[in-house]
């Protein structure tokens, strides 16, 4: 799999969020203001590619040469919210506007569907670096463009006369079926 | 870009007959009310006046309401201003011998100085007679580089100024060259409507006397009669609030003649042409009204109602006009035009098309579906700039779900303004 | 005497929506009467019963009875409206067009219950849940189309479509420039369906909408003048398509019918016309109708070459159904500065400019129709994971055992293949026992390109079997 | 008179699934059968179970701004014991959920009901607790894998997967497939936000009927 079609693919056709479902709680949650739903975007993006590069030098220097495959889960969780952690004293410290925008959201993706679904996904189908990174790269940014579409869209759902029953998550999740449908569409590109 | 809306202007319902005088009734009803500030009363009941007596003051600027007639003040009564709100207004019982306390002919009205000149405006109570009633003399305080007369009269069905010009055309001209000498003006422009060929014959007569007058001809289309519309056709230029900050004044043709009367005559105007039409109305005409006459009293004698259930009551023109509850209305000297016309029940409300015809449509290029859709939060009612918008109506003209998207900007403007 | 008091204008313009959907429906009128005269005229040569030959007029009543009715239903008990007020209600929400656009723009040779089905689909999940006429944000008819394409998609190609059966052995026009990979002489990929006029007056196979382009263009103009639709929509959608196919057909040196041809072929200018600039899904912001419209046809043109369903547009209107807040929010930014206009144009046009050549440089790889996915080593066997792009996309898993392929299963097709016809022929094992002279096997008429597609996939196996596990 | 113990209250008014919209990253994707949908509420409810026994013990000495991670790291553990013990009995158990077993420990009804349940109250509770949370849970998932399968492909498989480990395969059709033909939109992830939607909607005007009246 050479990387333009994997990175394409990853962002269109097998979306992170509506293709293999991961990440739907932020998704329903966050995405009523524009401005939230990039922010979340940018912040998992950071994370991800970071915490995919991470745990994939783990797996290969330290986990499969000491033959302890199993505790993979349990390793990539630590990793993850260790990074979170970090992440959010480095930006307490250094740059404060940035840290607003994004501080918010950071403890939120360490219980993030999207963010260890991505990173087990990189291992499990066993990329090489170079791919994986793109795969991080690509599904993130797939999740930030269903975000901000989602949000766009959830804007004019919250004006409309729906009725009462399905108003708020049933309504958000048909429109989101027909985003699945549309995306699915774009395979091969 | 926006696609000029030409409005079918009816007119000439107005213009068969010949112009009516009613003007002599009894009683008078001088309204404490300009621009929208209440006024104090000065006389007490009993007190004889005469023409042109103070009877009124306007505290915050000490503005003038003078009386038209000479009688006895009867007392103060409650009566229905243009826009359609009860106003408390000092009624007199004329006694027809019309005797006016400043009344002097003056020979040569073009050397007053400036300052005399302001002051006459001020004691005559001169007022913006295009329907926005505002003290004239405020907008000759600064230097004035270009006066423009504005004759253009794009509301539909109404006719009094195209009445006006036809019988007082040289008098006005006068004034005009009068106020370009007194405040040395450099440039002078009245502006007419293309169509209107009879206007310009007769104002050119008077114009190639003074030589520097120069007529301009707009295209007829609706908004164009708005000061704002009208400095931006003829000198390309937008201002902020008010023309005089680009030392501009544009005055109406109506106030021009009342401006005439005060510094030839010395007196305040006292009658005034209004237009009586509508298709809900047997015979529209031209009336030549005494200010502060009742209304009830006129539509009764002349009793030409289509007797119909469902018709509306609207004062001054069809787009911007007021919607009166009953017939009481008092004649004021901003008040050009009465209507009666059929209500139309098949504009009810229906969902929104987003179809943008009212972006395209908006002269001042506005959004007001946009502003309708985010009422709720300001911030982004500011973005829109609410402010600029002239209530033109145009918006809810056009729509064809006949959404009454003005009320919805005004509500914005209040939102915004009282924040 | 009392009289009437409201504060907005006191006149108002004499058009109102329902005037405007009137128009719309005469617009609609000689479109819908040349498809049928078109399929009637057809059987007529070829004397099949006349209810086969009526099928457009029956698909279009079904549609339009089934939407009528589940919005009334759906007015009647979820809305709970009484009798007074629900005759009103009707008579404003316009029932008729989803399922008359969506009877329009689906494959002629779908079975009516499934045009029923998808016309309740797109009545009641298009629209009705949105929040009904004004609210949806999706084009109703074709959430429904693409919802009933989708689910049902082997079932529409099942059926044989009579018109294509007739005259011209293949699919419409884009699905064979699909098999020439898009690239091709003039013979190949117009000649096949008569010259550029046929085009134009709709005597090519295609859906019932989108056959007669001369009527579509007349009913452009009228709807332009009486201010129907958005003009700006279409005008940048098409003026976007013909660039970019301009310059894939210049750095290919085609001829100029290139261009032409995409933009006379397919749904695209029905779906222009009428689909993308239906009011309610569509950007209010003239400037935000011109990025849209370019949008448009950026997205049609990816969809047409670089992904295997023939068909670009319904795809790519529902996409942009769902950015249309944010080009209104562009729209509204710059409405009133032109530089800042002529920033957005110059972003897009370049936009356009480098989709071309994106789709130039992936049409020369030359990806063979047919790829080995992976390979997997069970116990003595290989399974080769294949995908052929046939007519849309199929992947299967061929097992090949010591040189001789021993089962060809079928893991996913795209929804134009046409299985019962390889199904009933047998037509795998027919393929697996003659595996040694595959060129000899022909294909199953009406089904070639799949047959076709199937004996690629047979004979990439064993060749890459050959030079690979063989020594 | 006394609230009849109503079978349909207790199992939707405080669903996690249904009421809460939580945990919804796990059960969309593999509630293609009954089978993954039973086997997937199942390995939830047992994670739940002994993490909140766990977590209810040691809850008190733990400082409060460590507690979240101490509590991923009492729930990773299970759930790698889980994966273990599912890769060494049934594979095909194991490849069915794929990626989304080790996705259980970010499940948000799990780290929802450990943190705000299980730490402040005694075991015996906490157990109650976890397994009317988790009762409810399979119980929603698995109406929503039948329904998913039931429209997809006509089909109820109970056993499939798990035949290595039980012996015996049961799995049956619904209706005859003269009448229905089964689309397999409803398998694909489209098919699964719109089924959960319109499922979703249709609760809720079941309940807010029952309010009202």
């Amino acid at each position: 799999m050479n990387l333009i079609p994997l990175f394409f693919m990853s962002i269109l056709s097998e979306n992170i969020i509506l293709n293999k479902f991961l990440g739907i709680c932020p998704f329903m949650g966050v995405s009523n203001k524009e401005k939230s739903a990039i922010s979340m975007g940018i912040s998992v993006t950071f994370v991800v590619l970071c915490s995919s590069i991470l745990t994939f030098l783990i797996n290969k220097y330290v986990l499969i040469p000491t033959d302890t495959v199993y505790l993979q889960t349990l390793m990539f969780i630590l990793i993850i919210s260790t990074f979170v952690q970090l992440v959010e004293i480095i930006l307490k410290k250094y740059s404060k506007s940035l840290y607003n925008l994004l501080g918010i959201y950071l403890p939120l993706i360490t219980t993030n569907c999207a963010v260890l679904g991505i990173v087990l996904i990189n291992i499990r189908s066993n990329y090489t670096l170079p791919e994986s990174i793109v795969y991080a790269l690509g599904s993130s940014i797939g999740f930030t463009l269903v975000i901000y579409l989602f949000s766009l869209m959830r804007v004019r759902m919250d004006k409309s006369p729906i009725i009462s029953s399905f108003k708020g998550y049933p309504i958000a999740l048909i429109a989101a079926g027909i985003m699945a449908l549309i995306f699915s569409r774009f395979v091969g590109v | 870009m926006y696609s000029k809306i030409k409005l079918d202007d009816n007119k000439e319902i107005s213009l068969k007959k010949e112009l009516i005088d009613k003007s002599d009734i009894t009683y008078v009803y001088i309204p404490l009310f300009n621009c929208g500030v209440e006024c104090k009363c000065l006389v007490k009941k009993g007190k004889k006046v005469k023409k042109d007596t103070i009877i009124g003051i306007r505290e915050d600027i000490d503005f003038p309401i003078l009386s038209p007639v000479s009688g006895t003040v009867m007392g103060i009564e409650k009566r229905l201003y243009l826009n359609n709100s009860l106003v408390d207004c000092i009624k007199i019982k004329s006694d027809f011998k019309n005797k006016s306390e400043t009344y002097n002919e003056v020979e040569d009205i073009n050397n007053y100085s400036k300052s005399k000149y302001i002051e006459l405006l001020k004691r005559f109570s001169i007022t913006g007679m295009g329907g926005s009633d505002f003290p004239t003399f405020l907008k000759y305080k600064n230097k004035v580089r270009t006066l423009i007369v504005n004759a253009v009269e794009c509301e539909p069905y109404i006719t009094s100024d195209y009445e006006l010009i036809m019988h007082k055309a040289s008098e006005i001209v006068d004034a005009i060259y009068a106020i370009k000498v007194i405040n040395n003006i450099d440039e002078c422009y009245i502006v007419i409507k293309r169509k209107n060929k009879e206007l310009y014959n007769v104002l050119k007569e008077y114009i190639d006397f003074y030589g520097n007058i120069k007529i301009v001809k707009v295209k007829d289309y609706y908004p164009a009669g708005y000061e704002r519309e009208i400095v931006k056709n003829i000198l390309n230029v937008n201002y902020d609030k008010y023309p005089s900050e680009k030392n501009i004044v544009v005055n109406n043709i109506s106030t021009i003649y009342s401006i005439y009367k005060a510094l030839k005559y010395n007196t305040s105007i006292s009658k005034r042409i209004v237009t009586l039409s509508g298709e809900m109305f047997r015979t529209p005409v031209n009336l030549l009204l005494r200010i502060g006459t009742d209304m009830s009293s006129v539509l009764k004698r002349l009793d030409g109602y289509v007797r119909k259930t469902k018709v509306k009551l609207v004062s001054g023109g069809p787009m911007m006009g007021y919607s009166l509850e009953d017939d009481n209305l008092v004649v004021t000297k901003n008040l050009n035009c009465i209507l009666v016309i059929r209500d139309i029940e098949e504009y009810d409300e229906n969902p929104c098309l987003k179809c943008g015809r009212c972006i395209e449509v908006c002269p001042m290029k506005l959004s007001p579906v946009s502003i309708k859709e985010n009422l709720s939060n300001p911030d982004e009612l500011k973005k829109l700039d609410v402010n600029k918008c002239m209530e033109c109506g145009l918006c809810s003209y056009i729509c064809p779900a006949k959404i009454d998207l003005r009320s919805y900007v005004r509500a914005a403007k209040k939102e915004v303004n009282h924040k | 005497m009392k009289f009437k008091v409201d504060n907005g204008p006191h006149v108002k313009d004499s058009d109102n929506t329902s005037r405007i959907m009137n128009r719309l429906m005469i617009a609609l009128i000689p479109i819908i009467c040349f498809s049928v005269y078109k399929n009637v005229s057809i059987i007529y040569r070829m004397d099949i019963s006349i209810l086969e030959a009526l099928k457009p007029l029956f698909m279009i009543l079904i549609a339009i009875f089934t939407s009528v009715i589940t919005e009334f239903l759906y007015s009647l008990f979820i809305l709970k409206k009484n009798k007074k007020d629900l005759k009103e209600y009707m008579k404003h929400s316009y029932a008729i067009f989803p399922g008359l656009f969506l009877a329009l723009v689906i494959p002629l040779n779908t079975p009516l219950l499934l045009v029923s089905l998808g016309a309740f689909i797109a009545t009641l999940i298009g629209k009705m849940i949105f929040g009904g006429f004004g609210h949806n944000i999706f084009n109703p008819a074709l959430t429904g189309a693409l919802l009933v394409t989708t689910a049902y998609g082997s079932f529409i190609s099942g059926t044989s479509n009579l018109f294509e059966l007739d005259t011209i052995g293949s699919a419409t026009p884009l699905a064979n420039l699909a098999n020439f990979n898009y690239v091709g002489t003039f013979e190949q990929i117009v000649g096949k369906f008569g010259s550029i006029f046929n085009y134009i007056f709709g005597t090519i196979p295609g859906t019932l909408g989108e056959t007669n382009k001369f009527l579509i263009l007349i009913a452009f103009i009228f709807l332009v003048a009486t201010k129907v639709i958005k003009w700006r929509i279409p005008v940048f959608y098409i003026s976007t398509v013909f660039v970019i196919t301009y310059i894939v057909s210049l750095t290919n040196d085609i001829g100029i019918w290139y261009p032409l041809f995409h933009i006379l072929s397919g749904g695209l200018l029905f779906g222009a016309v009428f689909m993308a600039t239906d009011p309610v899904t569509s950007p209010i912001t003239p400037m935000g109708q011109v990025l849209y419209g370019i949008g448009l046809g950026i997205l049609t043109t990816i969809l047409r070459f670089l992904t295997p369903y023939p068909e670009g547009v319904l795809t790519s209107i529902l996409f942009m159904n769902m950015t249309v807040s944010l080009f209104d929010k562009i729209g509204l930014k710059i409405r009133n500065s032109f530089n800042k206009k002529l920033i957005y144009i110059t972003i897009f046009i370049l936009l356009v400019i480098s989709t071309g050549f994106i789709i130039n440089k992936n049409l020369n790889k030359d990806d063979s129709s047919v790829k080995i996915l992976n390979v997997i080593k069970s116990e003595d066997s290989y399974v080769y994971e294949m995908s052929s792009k046939a007519w849309g996309v199929i992947t299967a898993n061929v097992t090949i055992k010591d040189g001789v392929v021993i089962s060809v299963d079928i893991v996913n097709s795209s929804s134009e293949t046409k299985w019962s016809h390889i199904v009933s022929n047998d037509y795998i094992n027919k393929i697996i026992n003659g595996q040694d002279n595959l060129d000899s096997l022909d294909a199953i008429s009406g089904v070639t390109i799949t047959s076709d597609g199937l004996k690629e996939m047979v004979k990439k196996v064993i060749e890459d079997y050959g030079d690979k596990y063989e020594r | 008179m006394k609230k009849k113990f109503n079978l349909f209250n207790w199992l939707f008014d405080g669903n996690p699934l249904f009421s809460m919209l939580l945990g919804m990253c796990t059960t969309l994707a593999i509630t293609t059968t009954f089978e993954n949908g039973f086997v997937m509420g199942l390995s939830v409810t047992v994670v739940l179970l002994f993490s909140s026994i766990i977590v209810s013990l040691i809850s008190k000495y733990i400082s409060d701004e460590l507690r979240i991670p101490s509590y991923i790291i009492v729930i990773a553990t299970f759930v790698t014991v889980l994966e273990v013990l599912l890769r060494k009995y049934s594979i095909p158990v194991y490849e069915a959920l794929g990626v989304y077993l080790p996705l259980i420990t970010v499940n948000c009804i799990i780290m929802g009901r450990v943190l705000s349940f299980a730490s402040k109250n005694k075991v015996g509770a906490s157990i109650l607790d976890s397994l009317k949370c988790g009762i409810q849970y399979t119980f929603a998932i698995v109406l929503l894998a039948s329904i998913r399968e039931i429209l997809g492909n006509n089909s109820l498989t109970i056993i499939d997967n798990l035949s290595g480990l039980l012996g015996f395969k049961l799995s049956f059709n619904i209706f005859p497939s003269s009448i229905f033909v089964p689309s397999n939109i409803f398998l694909t992830s489209a098919g699964a936000f719109i089924t959960l939607g319109i499922l979703l909607g249709i609760l809720n005007s079941i309940r807010n009927r029952g309010d009202s009246k």
